[in-house]
């Protein structure tokens, strides 16, 4: 059977390309384009590993079929940083040490951009709950929850 | 940033780790990030049964299947005889680990590997997968270890027999073996008691739960070389392991690590490179395999579960004078429980005259355990931990204070022989009573809970090597892969030693073929004993470069000092030149010897053992049986933390283990033997929302052993969890649980039973 | 190996026409946060799916005289985000907030969560506490039906072949109404619903419960519309006595199993004290 | 420790073995996986005992 013929945006690219029906946007941004940032730890929708931003919101790309994607606009983890410059929350995650094997890294990064950008001043009860969808296994969330706390109280005293 | 309180210019630091910029951006290539042109992709079937003989396996449709491209089955892995099983002084049992690979005369377990392929696409390869005909015959099946324990249990292995018992015995049996740790004499220790306890205790078998999932690319040159790529704990590991199954010369296979997505001891055996080099054979092509969630659960490594007993007298005045207990660990499919390990830890803490610890290894229709953080030692406190503080109870002694009475300390002779030298506990008590949390109030339905933990820590056999650039940038090679951020560490050791700047040290694991031969990541061991390598090293090109400014400036080595990343002349030169740095000295080498690196290997010894104290607070909904964690203090002898953001991540991270051991995980087997829960969604590991933050006190205590002190710190943290919430739910609702997990309908039932 | 076809119908009728029309099995894409989990698990093999969401009215809502209507595929996120609509009908709009994760949230629908059909779908009891009302459209036309005639058993719905849920129907609130969802997991995120309850209640202007419904979720094979706990509200002022009558009607209605993630005696008893728990809420809620 | 190793295997045959397979050494409190090369003191406490595995 024919492939289906893609048409999307991703990190502000125009990206086309083909997918089998079976395959799941996270499939095709890894096997397809390459874009390795976004991990599966699942398949399932349980550990946001694989966290994009599909206009505008945040899902998990195992659970988006690639051929919904069309004309959609995605971003990913290797469109975070801007070229050199690091995003406030990569930066802060290095200094305080808030990743250990880094395998979760991507997806916790995806998701507290978003958090931050539709409440930028949220309680740490808040971050834990927004962020309950992205597991992981080494940090016991500590020193990724003040990251993102921090960042917050960075951002509004600039 | 330069100077800290400790006198050090970098131990001690917050530096920046060198592999974290490509980890935040995504750029970092984990295990199934790597492919090559052309390769093919793997997939394993999986039994369905938890016990059955297979009568016949017919590969035949299968390999007829448009796009497959190769079947194997245990027909094309060499058998490896009794005799055979051990090669060399360490495990594995190369006879079970083959079985565990790829099932023989028998499956052993719900998701034991029976076959694989090698496909054009992922959909080739399932459908082929639904195309083997295996055809089993059902056997009983035991996942409970003491069922398997009982003389009419379904018998696993015909040909174990239990070791460590007198006479040999003549059935064969699922206890693989019988252990005995004793010192004193216990009955007399007993008589002594004014006051005992004594209480049986259970754990269930839980998964180390890594986000990453076993992912291997490997390729069969027609020479027969093989090259691996794959996430592992040990690299060097692989290779080993590859080869002994495969019969392969260990010089034949290159293995490549990849970044590591979480291990906690899951990592350090294979599951996925022998057959994927036997498909790569067997095809012609390379060959990449990712294990799904589902066979993460079903088909690798727990930790076991275990029933317990412990029993422990001590007088009035709390001086403890008896302790026993007989621990019964399942191992899954063969054996190999660390129950040994869980006698040695248990009650190290406590200088007890009278111990006896007696553990059992017992085989089940489970997958084969494997090594989880502290291997045995949080199973073992759970229960004496638990048992400690129900003591402490009928003494009506604080329990810290109980453990004040009886802490081990510098000469204390510990249960499984030594005697301990220079250790920190008491210091850990010390902290945790001095710490605000311990004297917080608490409200209603709320309690407090304290635990203790011990581990070893080990050292092993560790190769690195350190390169001075042309640039006079420096390049630290290790190859032990980096779980935790041990690349930072080495980094600041390297850098510490030459005086430098941190930013221009960078730390890479090298291949097998890049440095000599690494033990596994595991035990805590890196940061310790390949620390020692790379310092050593790292040493060695400070007395090159020495020898080189020596060289430039006429003068003798001795009367050069090396100080702040300059050569500086020294005693009577003093003065007489301008101090060369790192970078002047590297740009010279090519007129003055050559390039300047060193390589190290050793077996380090010296390992600085440890302890941990926990100190948890929790809140119990009586009408539901929901225990939430409200506030968690994790004190530990760190020995020398060089990177206190990573030594406090370990210990939040593996609370946050201890806590999900203690609540919610457990493998759920049906009445038929499958496993239920194979999916993060069931198996349920902590999320954001389920923690607070977890407040961290490291102690240093330096390990005499290690030119900065270092102890391992990685394994402590997982060993106190389970009491102290256990112990915290006694304090606040008056019920001690000694069955894990202590899920809400547990608790619940505790509460209506024993109210 | 059957190639599964992927289909974006932008009308109702073309959905319809489609799913109708399909010779092997079809199903239906909303959100496909549970679509996408069976097809991988192998659990489903479809020759169709048809993503219903570039259908203009299954994302929408709307409001008139007071009746809101939810386009069954509008990501739950969305509603949540809609300040007038949650303060009408918070319990509704929690109960389908507590469904997985925020990247869930980016997915999940009222539709989704009720045709997939578990007895534990956290939204379904709190809509048929609210008494909400599916329209369903179909080869021959749209019929509605009450919320709580679409699950019939575990993965299974009333729904024949072709069928839809284009909309669902809240219906116009009355005065001093309440309502609230609750549901017990083990974590605090992320799990499955143990057990769930959903109550409306509306109180006369001197504090007496006038009407109630009450139902639960993961205590038998479809959620439950408890009479006997509504009646154990209505007529009284929801005081303890009341409460303690709905906690035993609540208990008593139970037929739960024992599974992975609870015992029956669990469920049953933590059914009883989560009726009176959200009782408490919806009580006032319909106060405020 | 190779001495002592021999020693024991003089008075108790087959214990040499035994100490072989798996085994670590405590030199004075100080553990030593790979032993038989380590001097041992007059008044040293040695103590065997299995090989230390970690996560």
């Amino acid at each position: 059977m024919a492939k289906n013929h893609v048409t999307t945006t991703i990190n502000g690219e125009p990206v086309e390309f083909l997918c089998e029906t079976q395959q799941t946007l996270l499939d095709v941004l890894r096997d397809e384009l390459q874009l390795t940032g976004s991990k599966e730890g699942c398949a399932s929708g349980d550990c946001g590993a694989c966290s994009v931003m599909v206009d505008g919101r945040l899902v998990c790309s195992c659970l988006v079929m690639g051929v919904e994607a069309e004309g959609s606009d995605i971003e990913t983890i290797e469109g975070m940083a801007e070229g050199d410059q690091l995003h406030p929350l990569q930066q802060k995650f290095l200094e305080n040490a808030a990743l250990q094997c880094g395998i979760c890294t991507p997806g916790f990064l995806i998701a507290a951009k978003s958090l931050l950008e539709k409440n930028p001043d949220p309680t740490e009860t808040e971050v834990r709950y927004w962020l309950a969808g992205n597991l992981c296994r080494c940090t016991g969330y500590d020193k990724i929850i003040r990251s993102v706390l921090e960042v917050a109280a960075d951002a509004k005293r600039a | 940033m330069s100077g800290n309180a400790n006198g050090y210019k970098w131990i001690g630091t917050r530096t920046i780790r060198p592999d974290g910029v490509d980890k935040v951006t995504g750029r970092a290539a984990f295990g199934a990030d790597f492919s090559l042109p052309g390769m093919l992709v793997g997939k394993i079937l999986r039994s369905p049964h938890a016990h059955a003989r297979i009568l016949s396996i017919k590969t035949n449709k299968a390999e007829a299947f448009p796009g497959v491209k190769a079947v194997v089955t245990s027909a094309d892995f060499p058998e490896i005889p009794a005799s055979e099983a051990i090669k060399g002084s360490s495990p594995p049992n190369y006879r079970h680990l083959s079985q565990n690979l790829m099932a023989r005369e028998k499956v052993f377990y719900d998701g034991h590997a029976v076959a694989a392929v090698a496909a054009t696409s992922t959909a080739v390869a399932d459908e082929a997968l639904s195309l083997i005909e295996v055809e089993y015959e059902i056997l009983p099946h035991v996942t409970d270890v003491l069922e398997a324990m009982k003389p009419d249990a379904p018998i696993l292995h015909d040909d174990l027999f239990t070791g460590g018992v007198d006479p040999k015995p003549e059935k064969p049996s699922n206890v693989a073996k019988r252990v005995e740790f004793a010192i004193g004499d216990i009955d007399a220790g007993f008589a002594e008691a004014d006051v005992i306890v004594e209480r049986d205790y259970t754990t269930e078998g839980i998964h180390q739960g890594y986000i990453e999932t076993h992912a291997v690319v490997a390729n069969m040159g027609e020479d027969g070389q093989a090259t691996i790529w794959c996430s592992s704990q040990g690299h060097f590991m692989v290779r080993q392991y590859t080869a002994g199954l495969l019969n392969m010369n260990i010089g034949d296979i290159k293995v490549t690590p990849a970044e590591i997505g979480g291990g906690f001891g899951g990592k350090t055996t294979v599951y996925l490179e022998p057959a994927a080099l036997l498909l790569s054979r067997k095809s012609g092509h390379s060959i990449k395999m990712v294990m799904t969630r589902d066979e993460v659960f079903r088909g690798t490594g727990p930790t076991s579960g275990s029933a317990m007993t412990i029993k422990i007298g001590a007088k009035k005045d709390g001086k403890i004078v008896a302790a026993e207990a007989d621990l019964k660990f399942f191992a899954g499919a063969f054996p190999g429980a660390p129950v040994h390990l869980g006698c040695m830890c248990g009650f190290t803490p406590y200088d007890i005259e009278n111990v006896m610890a007696v553990g059992y290894d017992v085989v089940t229709n489970r997958p084969k355990a494997i090594s989880y953080r502290a291997p045995g030692a949080p199973i073992a406190a759970f229960a004496i931990e638990s048992a400690i503080d129900e003591l402490a109870g009928k003494l009506g002694i604080e329990p810290l204070a109980l453990r004040e009475i009886n802490a081990a300390r510098k000469g204390t002779r510990t249960a499984y022989g030594p005697t301990l030298g220079v250790v920190g506990f008491e210091e850990t008590l010390e902290a945790a009573k001095n710490h605000p949390h311990y004297s917080e109030p608490l409200g209603p339905n709320q309690g407090r809970g304290i635990a203790s933990g011990y581990w070893f820590n080990v050292g092993g056999e560790s190769s690195a090597s350190v390169s001075i650039n042309e640039d006079g940038s420096v390049t630290v090679t290790s190859g032990a892969p980096d779980v935790g951020g041990s690349r930072a560490s080495l980094c600041i050791m390297a850098a510490e030693v030459l005086g430098v700047d941190i930013g221009q040290v960078r730390a890479v694991i090298g291949d097998t073929n890049a440095t000599g031969f690494n033990r596994h990541t595991g035990g805590s061991r890196v940061t310790f004993a390949l620390g020692m390598v790379v310092i050593q090293a790292t040493e060695d090109c400070v007395e090159q470069l020495s020898t080189a400014a020596a060289k430039i400036w006429d003068i003798d080595l001795e009367a050069v000092v090396w100080e702040g990343g300059y050569a500086r002349p020294a005693g009577d030169n003093a003065g007489k030149f301008e101090p060369l740095s790192l970078s002047d000295l590297a740009a010279k080498t090519p007129m003055t010897g050559g390039p300047i690196s060193s390589k190290k290997s050793s077996n380090v010894q010296g390992a600085g053992p440890a302890f941990g104290t926990h100190i948890c607070d929790v809140e119990v909904d009586r009408e539901t049986g929901q225990v939430k964690i409200l506030r968690y203090t994790a004190i530990q002898d760190a020995g020398r933390a060089i990177h206190p953001g990573y030594v406090e991540g370990q210990m939040q991270g593996g609370v946050a283990q201890g806590i999900g051991w203690a609540l919610n995980e457990e493998y759920v087997y049906g009445e038929d033997g499958r496993l239920q829960n194979s999916g993060f969604l069931d198996y349920r590991m902590p999320v954001a929302s389920d923690l607070p933050m977890i407040d961290t006190v490291i102690v240093e205590v330096p390990n005499p052993t290690h030119p900065y002190g270092v102890r391992g710190v990685g394994e402590i943290p997982i060993i106190p969890p389970m009491a102290a919430v256990a112990n915290a739910i006694e304090d606040a609702v008056g019920l001690r649980l000694s069955s894990l997990p202590m899920s809400p309908p547990k608790v619940l039932a505790a509460l209506q039973n024993g109210a | 190996m059957s190639a599964l076809q992927y289909k974006a119908p932008t009308s109702v009728d073309e959905a319809a026409a489609l799913l109708a029309g399909a010779s092997g099995e079809a199903r239906v894409l909303a959100g496909g946060t549970d679509l996408l989990v069976q097809l991988r698990a192998a659990m489903i093999a479809p020759e169709l799916v048809v993503d219903i969401k570039h259908i203009p009215e299954l994302t929408a809502v709307s409001v008139k005289d007071g009746v809101y209507s939810i386009g069954a595929a509008a990501p739950s996120a969305e509603l949540h985000e809609n300040k007038e609509l949650f303060a009408m009908w918070p319990g509704v709009i929690e109960a389908m907030d507590l469904v997985g994760s925020t990247q869930i949230q980016g997915r999940a629908s009222l539709g989704g969560n009720l045709c997939n059909a578990s007895p534990a779908a956290d939204s379904v009891p709190a809509m048929i506490a609210a008494s909400a009302v599916c329209v369903i459209a179909g080869p021959n036309g749209t019929r509605e039906v009450p919320v709580e005639e679409v699950a019939t058993g575990p993965g299974k719905t009333s729904l024949a072949k072709g069928e839809f849920v284009v909309t669902i129907r809240l219906p116009k609130k009355a005065p001093r109404t309440g309502d609230a969802y609750l549901r017990f997991i083990p974590r605090t995120e992320m799990d499955i619903a143990v057990v769930g309850v959903g109550i409306c209640l509306t109180l006369d202007d001197s504090g007496v419960c006038t009407t109630a419904r009450v139902s639960l979720g993961a205590v038998a094979a479809r959620a439950l519309l408890v009479k006997e706990a509504a009646d154990a509200l209505i007529g009284t002022k929801c005081d303890d006595a009341a409460l303690a009558n709905l906690d035993a009607a609540a208990q008593a209605a139970c037929r739960p199993i024992n599974d992975k993630r609870g015992t029956i005696e669990f469920r049953t008893k933590v059914a009883g004290v989560l009726a009176r728990r959200a009782a408490a809420i919806a009580l006032e809620r319909a106060r405020s | 420790m190779r001495s002592l190793v021999r020693e024991l295997d003089g008075r108790f045959p087959g214990i040499g073995a035994a100490l072989g397979d798996g085994m670590a050494v405590a030199i004075d409190g100080q553990i030593f996986q790979d032993y038989f090369l380590e001097e041992v003191g007059p008044n040293s406490e040695v103590c065997f005992l299995p090989a230390i595995e970690g996560g």
